[in-house]
Order: structure tokens, then sequence, then C-alpha cells
């Protein structure tokens, strides 16, 4: 993708925002539908849009401009100068495996909830209350 | 082999992986390891402890990069007496549930047994890392066998608190990933000591944004008002054994990370009069809706958010005494919590009732384990014999030290609302009369033994306090001791 | 320039997808909004120089996350409004 | 109605919160540092993985040795969800109910495209997890590709069944496999996790030392894990309507 890091001296602040504004909205987003949505799978949505977002930053943060993946080729040991950050992607691997578990979890918890009450409504699953 | 830190995590989880394959050999085996595996905590910390105290503080590395690169595992005077007590009350809850799950409805033991053993290594993880993205792993951990074991029973209500708990705790995991990430922004470091040492070049703005972010994270964990909606809910639906944990052992792990980052990794101003000002709201709240409960497991809930409140203040004093008392504090409420759930769940399994009306008369019934319910209830209050006196008694003064007389007066009067909810159940439990006829459940000999060995602690420490405030004030010391802390891992 | 019009695009399609998933009362198209988040958010990993990311989030994001939500809706219901159908018929069960 | 506009008022503040904060990182600036007197672990890591580790993929080395703890960690974490999900959905007085699962309704040319599909994905899968330290990928993506070869199939043939015994033994074996390859270096060399001294060329496949094959036992590990997730899921008897 050299295209991209040549056009990076152009657009840096319209890339910036881009980047960045994507990143941000998804969490403002997902956080919407986390906090006002009353369907107990819309709410599951919106965590996993939180999560994208947060994923999306933290490999933002890594990157470097004109940056390669960092990933060494024989002959080129030396080419780490120009590699992106590697700690942010390897953190967000772990970060994606985590939210699935936690999402595959919030699911079949959504699941048993339909079971005992016959709906997926917040409003009505209020034996505890919220 | 030596013995090392990375044992506390290494073991449970080879146990949690090999039970799968044992419990197909031999039945019992899903029971009996998660035992042998406690047992080997407690092991550990007897080895471990007095070298920790002898040296100071023990950093192992993992996969061989120094301190500052790789992950590190550290064990303080603070972090190692926090890690002992946790062992010891994981050990005798084990012990106590032991023969508990014959009566678990539905589901298997053995699934139960792993997520409860996972529990509390998760939360030993968190103590002993000193990495903040390693603990983001561990409290994900617990976080995850917290939200199954709260669902464990078949009942509808397990399945809503925990997933009142699960959404919690899922927001609270994504406002910690961005605290990590603007602090890694910031010192290109996941080390908790080098974050430290470099946290004076911050700009303040960063500084005090990842703080917030991290309030917010750790205090859900810690039980902070106003993110503790999920307690209550998900300490009354768990099953008894495991809300003994949820109150002795992740409650610690969580005010543990709360502490070790805003006193070890941030140098904030005024993050201590947030404590205390966040600390005695919770407590507040807390101690008032103990008061309305009418189910005998909430009502030991929000006393246990009340004990954390409490705890919180003391942190924030931050004097050295106040920090001792602190100390001492988590861990009577630690055992004392612990004992409470696990006599009130007899008194439960007894009454076919979860309310409190279900506990008149039980005496007669249940002599011995009501009488272990009455000296933990006294005890938690601050009566003199028993140990929760003595940790009470050094917040007050350390508070009065501080010339801080209206959080002297504040806790005087919750300790008074403590007394009216505690003493009306204890009444109960011995005046009331009970018309209905009920089946009996005399506790089994497991739990006897691991009851009256939390009571006789109580009892001993209440009168020879002495015993461990040797350990407490090493281990207060350490905590105040940033600079130290900062020099023997980075060397 | 064609890169930066992409680039836009990707945004655009992105947010849009992300307000459909939250708005969207169908939620079957909901969920397939949010594998069409994943979709974009891969391209951005890729073009952020993290492959490793890219592939791990097209295989978890994009497959296993949708297939589980599809099963959850399966098992529960589709229609975001529900419970208005239900409490009205729980009412007129009553009288 | 207070309620929403606090939530609308709380939102709006994080959102500017962040924003200002955000606009304080500069988006692609170099903040490794000196690569050659690494003050940033980002820059220590850049600088030994193939120096000391001979692993060409840093990530690789991050993941598996660097910070294998975490990765541990995580593995965990997939191993809970899977023991919670079959607790909370306690499917074993379900099995007794006739099978009916969700299945896409398929052609003879579907069926016989996913029969043919299938291996391939799994060689695919396995070729990601055994070059994680060379190409990009690794355990978690080999794991996942695996993961959605299962899903293929078991949408695709109402008969298809993952065999609970040999998942539970390779799980197992796999999660053992890892604890013990971090114990040895515990052991051999002083530092659970530590990688051996023996560690192979540059770009060979053999290189790395024990990365490859920890890396392995996480892609099996993951692999099941992840399937065992959608089975369970897949296996929930749907609601009579």
């Amino acid at each position: 993708m050299m295209e991209f890091s040549e056009i990076f001296f152009k657009y840096k602040d319209l890339i910036t925002v881009a980047v960045y504004g994507t990143a941000i909205m998804l969490i403002i987003i997902g956080l919407y539908g986390v906090l006002l949505k009353k369907h107990l799978v819309k709410i599951a949505i919106g965590l996993t849009i939180m999560d994208s977002g947060i994923n999306l930053l933290f490999v933002a943060v890594g990157y470097i401009q004109n940056g390669t993946a960092p990933i060494f080729s024989p002959g080129h040991e030396g080419d780490a100068i120009r590699m992106v950050d590697p700690v942010p992607q390897a953190l967000v691997l772990t970060a994606i495996v985590i939210g699935f578990a936690v999402t595959a979890l919030a699911l079949s918890l959504i699941i048993r909830l339909y079971k005992h009450h016959h709906t997926a409504n917040i409003d009505q699953i209020n034996s505890l209350k919220w | 082999m030596v013995i090392s830190p990375v044992h506390y995590i290494v073991a449970p989880l080879l146990a949690a992986f090999a039970i799968a394959l044992l419990s197909k050999i031999y039945k019992n085996a899903a029971r009996i390891v998660p035992g042998i595996v406690l047992f080997y905590n407690i092991v550990i910390s007897l080895v471990l402890m007095p070298q920790v105290l002898e040296k100071g503080m023990i950093s192992e590395v993992i996969a061989g990069w120094e301190a500052p690169w790789g992950i590190n595992l550290v064990l303080t005077p603070f972090s190692g007496f926090l890690t002992t007590a946790v062992s010891v009350i994981g050990f005798a809850i084990w012990l106590y549930g032991y023969k508990f799950k014959v009566r678990l409805q539905g589901g298997e033991v053995k699934y139960y047994e792993i997520l409860q053993m996972m529990m509390i290594a998760g939360s030993l993880g968190v103590i002993i890392t000193g990495d903040l993205f390693n603990m983001f792993v561990f409290i994900e951990i617990v976080g995850i066998t917290a939200y199954s074991l709260t669902a464990f029973y078949r009942g509808r209500d397990g399945a809503e608190a925990s997933f009142k708990y699960l959404l919690i705790g899922s927001l609270a995991s994504i406002f910690l990933l961005m605290g990590i990430l603007i602090i890694y922004t910031q010192t290109g470091s996941l080390n908790m000591a080098q974050i430290a040492e470099r946290m004076p070049m911050v700009p303040q703005t960063m500084k005090v944004t990842a703080l917030i972010f991290f309030l917010i994270a750790l205090g859900i964990e810690a039980e902070m008002f106003p993110m503790n909606g999920w307690a209550p809910d998900a300490y009354s639906q768990a099953p008894s054994p495991t809300s003994a944990v949820f109150a002795a052992v992740v409650s610690v792990a969580g005010v543990y990370a709360l502490i070790r980052v805003t006193f070890t990794v941030f140098d904030v101003e005024g993050v201590h009069q947030y404590l205390i000002v966040m600390g005695f709201v919770t407590m507040l709240v807390a101690e008032i809706s103990a008061v309305a409960q009418v189910n005998l497991k909430r009502m030991l809930a929000y006393s246990s958010l009340g004990q954390m409140g409490l705890v919180l203040i003391a942190f924030g004093i931050g004097s050295h005494l106040a920090v001792f008392g602190a100390i001492f504090l988590m861990l009577n409420h630690a055992v004392i919590k612990a004992l409470l759930f696990m006599s009130g769940s007899y008194f439960i399994y007894n009454s076919d009732d979860k309310r409190l009306i279900g506990l008149n008369g039980i005496h007669k019934r249940l002599p011995f384990v009501s009488a272990i319910f009455s000296i933990a209830a006294f005890a938690i209050i601050g009566f003199p014999p028993f140990s929760g006196f003595w940790s009470k008694f050094y917040i007050l003064i350390a508070a009065g030290d501080e010339n801080m007389i209206f959080l002297i007066i504040g806790i005087l009067m919750v300790t008074i609302i403590e007394l009216v909810y505690y003493l009306r159940t204890v009444a109960r439990i011995y005046f009331y009369k009970d018309e209905v006829e009920h089946t009996e459940h005399k506790p089994s000999i497991n739990a006897i033994v691991a009851m009256s060995f939390l009571t006789l602690f109580i009892i001993v420490i209440g009168i020879y306090p002495n015993l461990i405030t040797g350990y407490l004030h090493q281990a207060a010391d350490s905590l105040l001791d940033k600079a130290s802390y900062i020099q023997h891992i980075l060397k | 320039m064609a890169m930066i019009l992409f680039l836009v695009v990707m945004v655009i399609i992105i947010l849009a997808a992300a307000i459909y998933a939250i708005l969207q009362k169908d939620l079957l198209y909901a969920v397939l909004a949010t594998g069409v988040i994943s979709v974009i958010l891969s391209i951005f990993f890729y073009l952020l120089q993290a492959p490793d990311v890219a592939i791990t989030e097209a295989a978890i994001g994009i497959a296993l996350t949708t297939i589980i939500f599809i099963i959850t809706i399966r098992n529960t219901t589709r229609d975001e409004d529900e419970y208005k159908e239900n409490h009205v018929e729980k009412f007129n069960k009553k009288n | 109605m207070l309620k929403k506009y606090i939530i609308f008022a709380l939102i709006a503040i994080l959102g500017f919160y962040l924003a200002s904060t955000f606009k304080e990182i500069p988006f692609g600036a170099n903040r490794l540092g000196d690569l050659n007197d690494p003050e940033t672990v980002s820059a220590f890591y850049l600088q030994k993985s193939p120096e000391d580790l001979h692993v060409a993929n840093a990530i690789t080395a991050i993941v598996v040795n660097f910070r294998g703890f975490d990765t541990l960690g995580e593995v965990t974490v997939l191993f809970l969800a899977v023991t919670g999900l079959t607790s909370i959905l306690y499917r074993k007085e379900e099995e007794e109910d006739e099978e009916e699962r969700l299945s896409i309704p398929s052609s003879s040319l579907v069926r016989t495209g996913a029969k043919i599909l299938f291996p391939l994905i799994l060689v695919l899968g396995m070729y990601v997890f055994i070059h994680g330290h060379l190409t990009p990928g690794g355990g978690f993506q080999g794991g996942a590709i695996i993961a959605t070869g299962f899903l293929l199939m078991l949408i695709t043939y109402k008969t298809f069944f993952t065999n609970h015994n040999v998942m539970t033994w390779l799980e197992s074996i796999a999660g053992l496999g890892f604890v013990i390859a971090g114990l040895y270096g515990l052991i051999v060399y002083g530092s659970f996790l530590q990688n051996t001294a023996w560690t192979g060329n540059l770009n060979d496949l053999l290189s790395g030392g024990l990365i490859p094959l920890i890396y392995i036992f996480i892609g099996l590990k993951v692999g099941t894990e992840l399937t065992s997730v959608l089975d369970i899921l897949l296996n929930i008897k749907p609601r009579k309507k």
C-alpha cells in the first residue's frame, strides 16, 4: 500500500480526522445503543460496536507514517526503522478474542432470559429492578 | 523446582485444563483437584512470605525478559499479604463447599469447580501482576467466571443478575482499555513501575483523563458508588460459596487494583479526596439500602459494599496509620463476610425462604451456625473482643490524627445503622418465634471445620492483634513507598 | 486521490452501518450491518499495516460473531418492538 | 425522559473528551524512539525479535514470547467462556429432545461444495498457524479459520456432529501443552515461557525455538474452543412457535 503512504503527507489532517473520528464515533454510537436501547440483542450489538471502535483506536495509535507491517523479510533485518508499532496490534489480537468470548456469553444469557420471560425487552425483565 | 510467584497462576491453569481429562477417569477428580490446588496456593504463600518480608519484595520475570520489557509478577509485603489471605480463605471456602455441590440444582459439578477455582486464580493474578494489560486480562478472567457463576442456578433471576453484571463489566473493560491506551501512547510502556517512573513527564491533561478512565473501570470492579448496582444482585443470585468468594476474594482484588493504580502508577493530586468522598457516599448509600432489605443475602451484599466504602475512605486518608487500618479492614472484611455468607446460606437452605422472616427462631434448629453468624455479625459491626474492632478503631484514630471530625462522626453514624440491621437479624434468630415446621439440614463436618477455623481466626486476632500488626505495618509501608517499588523492579 | 475517495467512502459506510445497526427495528438486518462494520474495519486494519489483526477481525468479526448473533435472534425474536404485541396479548388475556 | 437527556449529555461529554484527548496524540507520529537504544517496549521488541528470537513476524514474537503470559490468560478466557456457556445453557437436559438445529436449506450443490471446501479450509487454517512466525497470521487466526470451516459443515449438514470426546481431549491437550511448554522454560532456563537457546535461522520454518510449537497449541485450542462455542449455541432447541 505504497500509495497510501505517499498521499499521507498531502491529506494528513483529513486522514487523522477520518481514522480517529471513525473510532470515536463507533464508541459513541455503541454506547448510545448500550445505554438507551431496550432490546437485549440491541444492547449486545452496541457492545460489539464499542469493541470495534476501541480496536480501531488501538491500531490507529500504533500506525506510523510510511510504516510497513512489522514482519521481517530475509536480508532486511534492519527494516525495523520503517515498521509500525507492533505492541498495540498484539494487544488488539487479545482484545478481539476476549470480546468474542464475552459476546458469546452475553448472547447465551439473552437466550436464557428469553426462555424465562418470553420477551427480550429490558423494561419487562425486572424481577430484580434495574 | 523452586517455588516462585508464577505458581499461583500455573497450578490452577494446569488443573483447569486437566480436570476435563481426569474426570473421565475418576469422577470425583473435579471436586478434589481444586482443593489440592488451593492448598498448594497456601503452601506457596507460606514459602514466599518470609522471603518477601526479608528482601522487601520479589519480582519475577516471565519469558526471561527483564522487568520493563516483559511481563513481571511482583510480590510486595502488601500484595503478598493479600495473596496469603486470599489463598487461605479460598481454601476454606472450597472446604466449606465440598459437600455443598451435591445439592447443586442441575448443572455439573465439574464446571462449577473449574469456574470457582479460576475465579480465585484470576483474583490472585490481578493482585500479583506488575503489568497493566496483564491486569486487564486477569480482570476479564475474573469477569467471565463471575458472570457464569452468577447464572449458574436455573432460576430466571440468576440470568438477569448475570446479564446486568456482564453489561457493566464490559463497559468497565472498555474504559480500562481506553485508559491503558492513553497511558501507552504517553509513556511507551505497559509496565507499572516504568509508567510510574515516567509519569512526571506526562502532560497533566493526559494524566487526568487516563486516571478518570481507570477510576471508572476499576471503581466498577471495586464496587464503588455509583457503578455498584450489579453487586447486590450478583451476590444474592450466585450459589452461596460463590457469594463468599465474591465478597472475600473478588472485591479484595478489585480494591487492590484500584489502590495500586491510584497510589503507585499515577501521581495526580486530589485523588485522595476523591476516594474519601466516593468512599463515604458508597458507604452511606449502601448501609441505608441494607436496612431496607428483606432478603438476607442482599442485606449482606449491601453491608459488603458499605465495608468497601470504608476501606476506600481509609486509603483516601493516606497516612501510614490509615493505610494500615485499611489493609486490616480488607483482611477482616474478607474473613468475616465469607463467614457470614457461609453461615447465612445454611439459614436460607433450612428455611426454604430467602427472606429474613425465614430466620425466625432458627437457633433451635441450627445452634452452632447461629452462634457463628452472631459472632461474625458482632465482629463486622466492630465489637471489642473481635478483630473487626481493631480495624475500625485504627481507621478512626487515623481520621482523628488528620482532624477529620466530620468523617469520624459520619463513620460512627454509619456504624449505628450497621448495628440496627445486624442486631435486628440476630434478634430474629434468637428471640422471634417460628410458627412453621421445617425440614432440618444440619451442616456437614467439612463446613463446620471451615467455619470454626475462620471464627477462631476472628477471635484470636481480636484478642491478640499483635500477631499480625507487624506484617500489616510492613504492608502499609511498602504500599506508600513508591520509590523503592520502582527502583526494585527496574533495578 | 482515488485513495482518499476510497477512505472517505469507507468512513461513510462504516458510520452509516453503525447507525443503521442501532436504529433498525428488524434485528436480522441490524446484525448484518454489524457484519458490514467488521468488513470495513478489517480493510482499515489492512490499510493501517496490521495484517494480523485484519485476518483475525475477518474470521472472528465477520463470520463467527455474526453467526452467533443470528442464532440468538432465531432463538429469541427478530423484531425489536416485539414486546408491544406481547404486552397487548397479555392484556387481552386478562380481560 | 430526564434519564434520557442525562445519558445524552454523558455521551456527548465522553465524545468531546475523547476527541480533545486524541487531538493531542498525533496520528502517524513515530513514538518508538531510538531503535538501537530502546526506550519504549515496541522498539525493544522490534530489535530483539529478529536478533534474539529469529522470528520474522514481530507480532508473533510479542504474542507468544514477550507477552506470552497475556496469551495464556486469553486462551483461558476462551476456555472459561466455553465452560460457562455449557453451564449457563444446561444442555444436558435438552439432549434428550430431538435434535433440531439451525441449518440453511441447502441444495446438493451447496452440500457438495461444502464437502470440498471443508478440508481446504482446515488445511488453510493449519497453514496459517504453522506459518504464524513467518507470515501474517497465527494461532488465533488459524483457529478462527478452522472454526469457520466447522461452522460451514454444521449449518449445511443437519447430521454433522462434532465429537465432544475428541474435542475435549484436543482442547485439554493443547492447553496442557501450552502450560507445559511454559514450565519447560521455567525448569530449564528459570523463567516461565522462556524460549530455548536454539532458535534457528530467520525465516526458516523451523525457527524461533518453541514459538511455532506454542502457536500450534494456541491454534488447536482456539480452534476447538470457538468450534465448541458454535456447537453449543447451534444445538439450542429452538422455541416452539
